[in-house]
């Protein structure tokens, strides 16, 4: 971090964030704050052009009566006008509330209504015809501000204000009212509420979290002192930013560290704009990353046949030694493999990484879902200092990261400074955090129930920290069972390790409060059924495929592979697969057995598959099973297959059995 | 779409443009017979009827690509007996053409920014040199332009080559090269044709936007009777070259002629 | 591969529209003119200059000029070398009748001169397309030389039309040395193919190349069709004039009419067609193959007979050339109908793109 | 007037000769589009091959015309192969271009095969004045004009007969209208194009013979070709009747402007006045005589 970082971050504690824009306007005027890609070219602001664009914004809200403490919603793509916009109603000592610009209507009229939302902010026509759809049914909407007036000229709603005529009449009020602005900055406090966020709870109505200054600051400021993040970073905000994630990232960490925000063009130019701007620093969720491996390898294999083996070579050099070379361990890396990979380099790395637009990553992080090891290793290999992050929406995402040099796949890494973490009875994680939420807005009820009486933010996982104080999380805390031995036993763990296996499409685990653990498996008809016509083995269908020899062999050799990995943890080597079967039919979400969102429906399938699951605690090798299916056109039918009954191998554990204390 | 495209506040102004008894024949066949209708300023008039009807040769005469045997053309008070493709061009009158017709050499900002020809002064040497006055032109067309892509949404595909896109998005590109122009009257010969649903939906939108935003008068052949009625202000109709029907799509709706056209009734 | 382009992003655009966008290529250009420049005359042999670098930039500046009518504006002509041939007589006469005229004014007349001519030539495209056109400029072929050759006034009443080029003087320094006509070559060369580039990227570019593309809809554009062909002529007939009185001055010294014959116009047409039409720098990429090549046939011939112990009848080789240029032209028509410029393109977006495939 | 008179007659039978030239062009291009640059290489192709295999072999001459006859018909059928077929469909400048490519293909094979000297070839007709002729109307014609006149002419009528009859011909003129169309009823285009490419191998050797005959079987011949061009732009590229028209003006006033003209403007003129002559022309009727007049539908 430069000097100038350091003279921000150290402002004291008792900052907010217009306190912090002030600064920067102030140490590095000139400075670009943020750029969009608008029509062809990036368009820049410099920090003291945002801080004054920040006022007149203020100054236009003030004028449409706005109140300190009330809400303001924000809605829309990444835009420098709805950033700026946030830190205007913050300055006037108000709560942004950004919303998802994909909702649907009715989840935006339930947190209009939740938050108390009188002015919204919005992106373009596609966002107020929204909103003035909901207008009836919410009539306390007494503002629309519209950014883009494309299509906007023959709208006569009286809510209705241009972006330009707020900020015009802002500058207006300004010059009217000398000070203003000052004054309401100084007046803000830093356990204000600065932002709401709402979380869509799995069940029940989104709450709305509430972050003050002080919290987000500094969960920002940790990050950022974490990683050396300085006003030379850049960063491209491409995530929705009524998103935590995209919050810390493109408004708290910017604002604390004073690196450059980029908004891309238009959702579908983030890849090529990504590749023009080359960010210092990067964040997705894992699904990002996998697209853009899967985009990587789909490309690859349109390649000619030498630069295929050119790229296999390179990236089998990568994967024995580039995670090494970049955790800074070359010397354990002989002088053999430091040349292939320095050619690697120069020939794949280097420019993959350039066409990605990652050749400028100093550190990016994923988190929010489990992550495959080919994809983690993959981007580690050639070079991206990926890392994960552990955190949620209430804790500001400032809970555990991985320091760089101490990457490990199964782990999201040590504590952030600051933080406290315990590991309840239950095996839940519990959080004190600096990034620590003040409430949920107006549900003390539910903020009771998150929150210990002595101050714990219950995170809802489970896990436990390795050897090395890594924090492990394995599962749902929910999910999370014992073996009748008391071992613990959390089956998506289990099965996220199976289903990083190409070749296994889904895997439901069982085995809680029974002796051992056993898995249903189901296998990926293309990945396996292009394995099964390589090597010439016929198959007329998912269930005939499934029965196969060979393929339960493939499937057995994935189960010992997982089991080897468990065996490594003192506290999972408990729970290793000991008798598994390939199911005869796909699940699917049409038979209620996956949820919408393609997650396993454990106990339902437990129930519809009793037969099954009581064979695998049985001795049987083979049980017979009649199941009703939904074919693609409704159609109801039944399915009778003989399912065969495998025994797995189990790996040694490396420690000493751990029971549960 | 929302109700608001049409909202009350569209202002449908005097005759721009009136046709008047226009007769075209190619070599002893005859494309028009007698053809007259006018077009008001900012109002969308669509030209419909059965395949062969004479509607694209209608566009042709108006923009003075093909030049009538009779009858006269009036453009902004000025009358003219044979209009011809550069005045027309002048006086602010731009197309789009059934098979499209891009450039197809170019990228999708070169064939647009080559909309913007008439605007643009450089002489040629200057042009030689490129920096000062040259930069300067292009620069400020580049921004003209990059309006239109934005207003399209085509900023994905600026600097591809136009051979390359779909042909949704041509149909588009196309649009967009006729809007450079800012033109003040707009023929549109079938936009939609070959396209899918949901392209037709953009297009469309992009039409009545295009009325909306810029006040722009859209002259448009279309044989999708559904956006003909949607989206145009008067209609008419031709067959075998001769005027049959004229009025608002309700009125042509319920014409007997053009019922009779439609059905394929002996004439 | 080698392209590193992450984190090149304009802010202008003026920054945009710059000739080389992309940082890599700026430096490639910048390095490949320094050595043109100053590499080159380090190491060449006065036969390099004379033989194959000198003759290379004159053709290249020729077909650039071909290039512009045939590659942008899509007007086939065959009759290039009348129009180098007007040029480099123009030139001659304008050094001898003014005296005192700067040789490079002289240069710029020439062209000046060729461009009318060219005019006069085009005048037939207002009616006629494509190959009635190339018919056209066939005439341009053949009256030209013969008006030379009859008006004795135009060669000074030398022998059967030769004019010998006056001594190259710019500035009191004599380009007389293979080296320094090189350099000057080269110079001129260079700045007009910048211009080149210019005006293709220009409003009169877009113009040619929608005339080439779709004339009904750039008339309907408002794009004068007429005027835009006749500028065509006029610029493309003053890169071939300039051309012509560089060939005339800094490369042969003394030419005949007769030499600017249906042969050169169409080497300099495979020029374009091999190197890329509608590309400035496929008219370097063919001139160089185009001036190689006949160089290399005859190595390739002679040694190989050699080594083959054949005795192979005299005029074989030029008898080759005729078969392989013939042989190339269909092939790339054929395979690739943009040239070598088309497959350098590809090259590099090949490069932009690695490690995924074009 | 006889001298007139005289010099018109010597034009009207060189025209002739320049229009069995053209004849070959309009052939190749009413069957297929293509403006065969390759003509004239393929004159000389036809006559050095005759030559060549009348020295080598010392077979009867009917049999070496037999022969080359073949040659020039299998060069036709690998052109269609080699060089058409991959072009089809692109645009007409190409398929020019790829001619021109093709004719200095054509000029250096034939040259490497035969060799460079110029050969001398004798059909036993001699280029002397008819005396019957000279003597009752005191005008000169040349007794091998009158003969290579007439051979052009039997040609012409052969052809036209051979066109306008035969099932060949009638498919030919179909392809001519419509390249799809007649692919669509099953008009076996490459077939018709390898016989029309034949047949204009058969033109040029007729017209090889000729030429090679009165200016001797050298490079020189591949220029007749050029002559052929304003011919064509005079008479239409698509027309037999224009080639023949054509050809008779620009024979006849050629020969009439170098005898008048030429004087007064130093000679030579016979390189350039057929074109600046087509050139004029063009100007007036672009299509020519009796080409078609194109409408451009949008």
């Amino acid at each position: 971090m430069s000097e100038d970082g350091t003279a921000i971050a150290a402002d004291g504690t008792d900052t907010t964030f217009p306190r912090l824009l002030a600064g920067h306007a102030r140490v590095r005027p000139a400075r670009t704050a943020i750029r969009e890609k608008d029509l062809g070219i990036w368009l820049a602001w410099t920090w003291s052009q945002v801080a004054d664009e920040v006022r007149a914004i203020a100054g236009g809200l003030a004028t449409l009566g706005f109140e300190r403490g009330r809400t303001v919603a924000i809605i829309g793509d990444n835009r420098p006008r709805l950033y700026w916009t946030m830190a205007a109603v913050q300055a006037l000592g108000g709560v942004a509330v950004p919303l998802y610009q994909d909702a649907i209507a009715d989840e935006m009229l339930y947190v209009l209504g939740d938050a108390e939302i009188e002015i919204a902010v919005v992106e373009d026509q596609e966002q107020v015809d929204k909103l003035l759809e909901l207008l009836p049914n919410y009539p306390a909407l007494r503002a629309i501000v519209f950014d883009d007036p494309r299509g906007m000229r023959n709208y006569r709603e009286p809510q209705l204000l241009a972006f330009d005529e707020l900020v015009k009449r802002g500058r207006a009020y300004l010059e009217a009212h000398p000070g203003f602005h000052e004054a309401e900055v100084a007046k803000g406090r830093p356990d204000d509420t600065a932002v709401m966020l709402y979380t869509s709870g799995t069940t029940g109505k989104p709450k709305g979290v509430c972050q003050t200054h002080a919290s987000l600051i500094a969960a920002a400021r940790g990050d950022v002192g974490f990683d050396g993040f300085g006003p030379d970073d850049e960063v491209l905000s491409y995530l929705p930013m009524a998103w935590v994630g995209d919050h810390l990232f493109s408004y708290a960490q910017a604002l604390v560290a004073g690196f450059c925000v980029n908004c891309p063009e238009s959702s579908e130019t983030v890849m090529t704009d990504l590749r023009e701007i080359g960010p210092t620093y990067y964040f997705a969720p894992p699904r990002v990353f996998e697209n853009v491996l899967t985009q990587v390898m789909i490309r690859m294999e349109d390649a000619a046949p030498i630069k295929q083996r050119l790229f296999r070579w390179s990236m089998a050099v990568a994967k024995r030694v580039g995670a090494k070379l970049l955790d800074g361990r070359a010397s354990d890396v002989g002088f053999a493999d430091r040349v292939r990979y320095f050619v690697g380099d120069l020939l794949i790395y280097g420019p993959l990484r350039n066409v990605l637009g990652m050749s400028r990553i100093r550190v990016a992080y994923t988190g929010g879902a489990a992550i495959g090891p080919d994809l983690f290793d993959f981007y580690r290999s050639i070079g991206i200092n990926l890392k994960q992050l552990y955190g949620q929406t209430e804790t500001a995402v400032y809970v555990c990261k991985q320091p760089s040099g101490q990457v490990k796949l199964d782990t999201v890494g040590k504590p952030l400074p600051g933080v406290q973490i315990r590991i309840a009875d239950s095996g839940e994680v519990q959080v004190r955090s600096p990034g620590m939420l003040k409430e949920y807005f107006r549900r003390p009820d539910a903020t009771a129930e998150s929150i210990t009486p002595d101050g714990w933010f219950m995170t809802g996982d489970a896990g436990f920290f390795d050897d090395d104080g890594h924090l492990k999380i394995i599962d749902r805390a929910k999910d999370v069972g014992r073996l009748v031995d008391g071992t613990l036993f959390a089956p998506q763990y289990i099965e996220n390790k199976l289903k990083f296996f190409p070749h296994i499409k889904e895997a439901v685990a069982f085995g809680d409060g029974r002796a051992q653990c056993c898995a249903f498996v189901n296998i990926d008809l293309g990945s396996v059924g292009n394995w099964a016509e390589r090597r010439g083995i016929a198959y007329s269908g998912y269930a005939d495929l499934a029965q196969k020899p060979q393929v339960i062999a493939l499937v057995r050799e994935c189960i010992e592979q997982v089991n080897r990995d468990l065996a490594a943890d003192p506290h999972l080597a408990g729970s290793q697969i000991r008798r598994f079967l390939v199911l005869h039919k796909e699940l699917d979400a049409d038979d209620g057995e996956l949820t919408r969102t393609r997650k396993v429906r454990r106990g339902f399938i437990a129930d519809k598959y009793g037969v099954l699951v009581e064979a695998l605690y049985s001795d049987a090798t083979h049980r017979e099973i009649e199941t009703q299916v939904t074919f693609e056109d409704g159609r109801k039918g039944v399915l009778r297959a003989d399912v065969p009954i495998i025994d797995a191998a189990v790996a040694p554990s490396v420690h000493a059995p751990l029971k549960a204390a | 779409m929302t109700e608001h495209a049409h909202n009350p506040g569209r202002r449908i102004g005097d005759t721009l443009l009136s046709v008047d008894n226009i007769s075209l024949a190619f070599g002893g066949v005859k494309a028009l017979t007698d053809i007259s209708f006018d077009v008001r300023a900012h109002e969308i008039r669509a030209i419909i009827g059965p395949n062969g009807a004479g509607k694209s040769s209608m566009l042709n005469c108006i923009n003075g690509v093909y030049r009538p045997q009779q009858g006269s053309i009036t453009f902004d008070g000025q009358r003219f007996d044979r209009m011809d493709p550069h005045r027309a061009a002048r006086m602010g009158i731009a197309r789009t053409f059934q098979n499209i017709a891009l450039f197809k050499g170019m990228s999708v900002l070169d064939n647009m920014m080559t909309g913007r020809n008439l605007k643009m002064r450089t002489p040629l040497l200057l042009q030689a040199l490129y920096v000062g006055p040259n930069r300067r032109e292009e620069i400020e067309h580049r921004r003209k332009v990059e309006h239109i892509i934005d207003f399209l949404q085509i900023e994905s595909v600026r600097k591809t080559p136009v051979g390359r896109l779909p042909y949704g998005v041509q149909k588009r590109v196309e649009l967009g090269r006729a809007l450079a122009a800012e033109p003040r009257l707009l023929l549109l010969d079938e936009p939609m044709a070959g396209m899918n649903l949901e392209e037709k939906q953009d297009m469309c939108r992009f039409i009545l936007d295009v009325n909306d935003e810029f006040g722009t008068t859209i002259v448009l052949i279309e044989h999708d009777m559904g956006v003909v009625m949607d989206i145009s202000d008067r209609v008419v109709v031709l067959d075998y070259g001769r005027k049959i029907g004229d009025g608002t799509p309700d009125e042509v709706r319920g014409n007997q002629a053009v019922i009779d056209a439609y059905l394929g009734v002996a004439h | 591969m080698l392209y590193r382009e992450s984190g090149q992003f304009k802010t202008t655009y003026a920054a945009d529209q710059q000739l080389f966008p992309i940082v890599q290529d700026r430096v490639a250009i910048l390095a490949l003119l320094a050595v043109a420049a100053v590499g080159v005359p380090l190491v060449a042999t006065d036969y390099w200059f004379t033989a194959i670098l000198i003759p290379f930039l004159v053709f290249s500046l020729a077909a650039l000029g071909l290039n512009i009518l045939t590659g942008y504006a899509g007007q086939l002509s065959l009759g290039t070398a009348a129009f180098m041939a007007v040029g480099a007589i123009a030139a001659y006469n304008f050094q001898l009748r003014i005296p005192g005229i700067p040789i490079l004014v002289s240069f710029v007349l020439g062209g000046v001169s060729a461009a009318m001519v060219g005019v006069l030539f085009g005048l037939p495209s207002l009616r006629i397309k494509g190959f009635y056109l190339a018919v056209a400029t066939l005439a341009a072929q053949f009256f030209v030389p013969w008006l030379v050759v009859k008006v004795g006034w135009f060669s000074n009443y030398s022998a059967s039309g030769v004019i010998t080029a006056q001594p190259v003087v710019i500035a009191g320094v004599a380009f007389d040395t293979p080296v320094r006509k090189y350099l000057l070559v080269l110079a001129i060369v260079a700045v007009l193919a910048l211009a080149a580039k210019n005006l293709v990227r220009s409003r009169i570019g877009r113009a040619w190349m929608a005339v080439r593309d779709m004339d009904v809809a750039a008339s309907v554009i408002g794009i004068r069709i007429m005027r835009t062909k006749l500028i065509a002529f006029a610029v493309s007939s003053f890169y071939c004039g300039v051309a012509g009185a560089l060939y005339a001055f800094a490369y042969l010294g003394s030419v005949e009419p007769d030499g600017f014959n249906l042969d050169l116009s169409f080497r300099i047409l495979f020029m374009i067609i091999i190197g890329g039409v509608g590309s400035i720098m496929g008219s370097f990429l063919g001139a160089a193959f185009i001036t190689l090549l006949p160089t290399f046939l005859d190595v390739v011939l002679t040694d190989g007979a050699i080594a083959l112990g054949l005795n192979l009848p005299s005029g074989m080789t030029s008898m080759a050339q005729l078969v392989v240029f013939g042989a190339l032209i269909i092939f790339f028509l054929i395979v690739e109908p943009l040239g070598l410029a088309r497959l350098w393109q590809i090259g590099k977006e090949k490069l932009r793109l690695w490690p995924f495939p074009h | 007037m006889h001298f007139f008179l005289e010099v018109l007659i010597g034009g009207l039978l060189a025209g002739v000769m320049y229009s069995l030239v053209a004849l070959g062009f309009v052939l190749i291009y009413k069957a297929s589009g293509v403006f065969n640059f390759a003509q004239g290489a393929m004159v000389f192709f036809a006559a050095l091959t005759y030559v060549g295999l009348l020295e080598k072999t010392g077979l009867p001459p009917w049999i070496v015309f037999a022969l080359t006859l073949g040659v020039m018909v299998l060069l036709g059928i690998a052109i269609e192969r080699v060089v058409l077929r991959p072009l089809v469909n692109q645009p007409q400048i190409t398929l020019f271009m790829a001619t021109i490519g093709l004719a200095f293909f054509i000029e250096g094979l034939a040259q490497i095969i035969w060799g460079t000297d110029v050969r001398r070839l004798d059909l036993g007709l001699q280029d002397e004045p008819i005396e019957s002729v000279l003597t009752r109307f005191d005008i000169m014609v040349s007794k091998f004009d009158l003969v290579a006149a007439a051979a052009a002419g039997v040609l012409v009528a052969v052809l036209a007969v051979f066109f306008n009859v035969t099932r060949i011909g009638r498919a030919l003129r179909a392809v001519a209208d419509d390249h799809q169309a007649a692919l669509a009823v099953g008009i076996p285009l490459k077939q018709i194009w390898a016989i029309v490419w034949s047949v204009a191998g058969f033109v040029a050797l007729v017209a090889g013979l000729l030429w090679g005959a009165r200016n001797g079987v050298q490079f020189a011949l591949t220029f007749v070709a050029l002559k052929a061009l304003p011919v064509l732009i005079l008479g239409g590229f698509e027309s037999v009747l224009g080639a023949i028209v054509g050809g008779l003006i620009i024979g006849a006033s050629e020969k009439l402007a170098e005898v008048y003209l030429g004087p007064l403007i130093g000679g030579g003129i016979e390189g350039w006045f057929a074109y600046v002559l087509a050139l004029l022309f063009l100007l007036v009727r672009p299509e020519g005589l009796f080409g078609e007049r194109h409408i451009d539908r949008v």
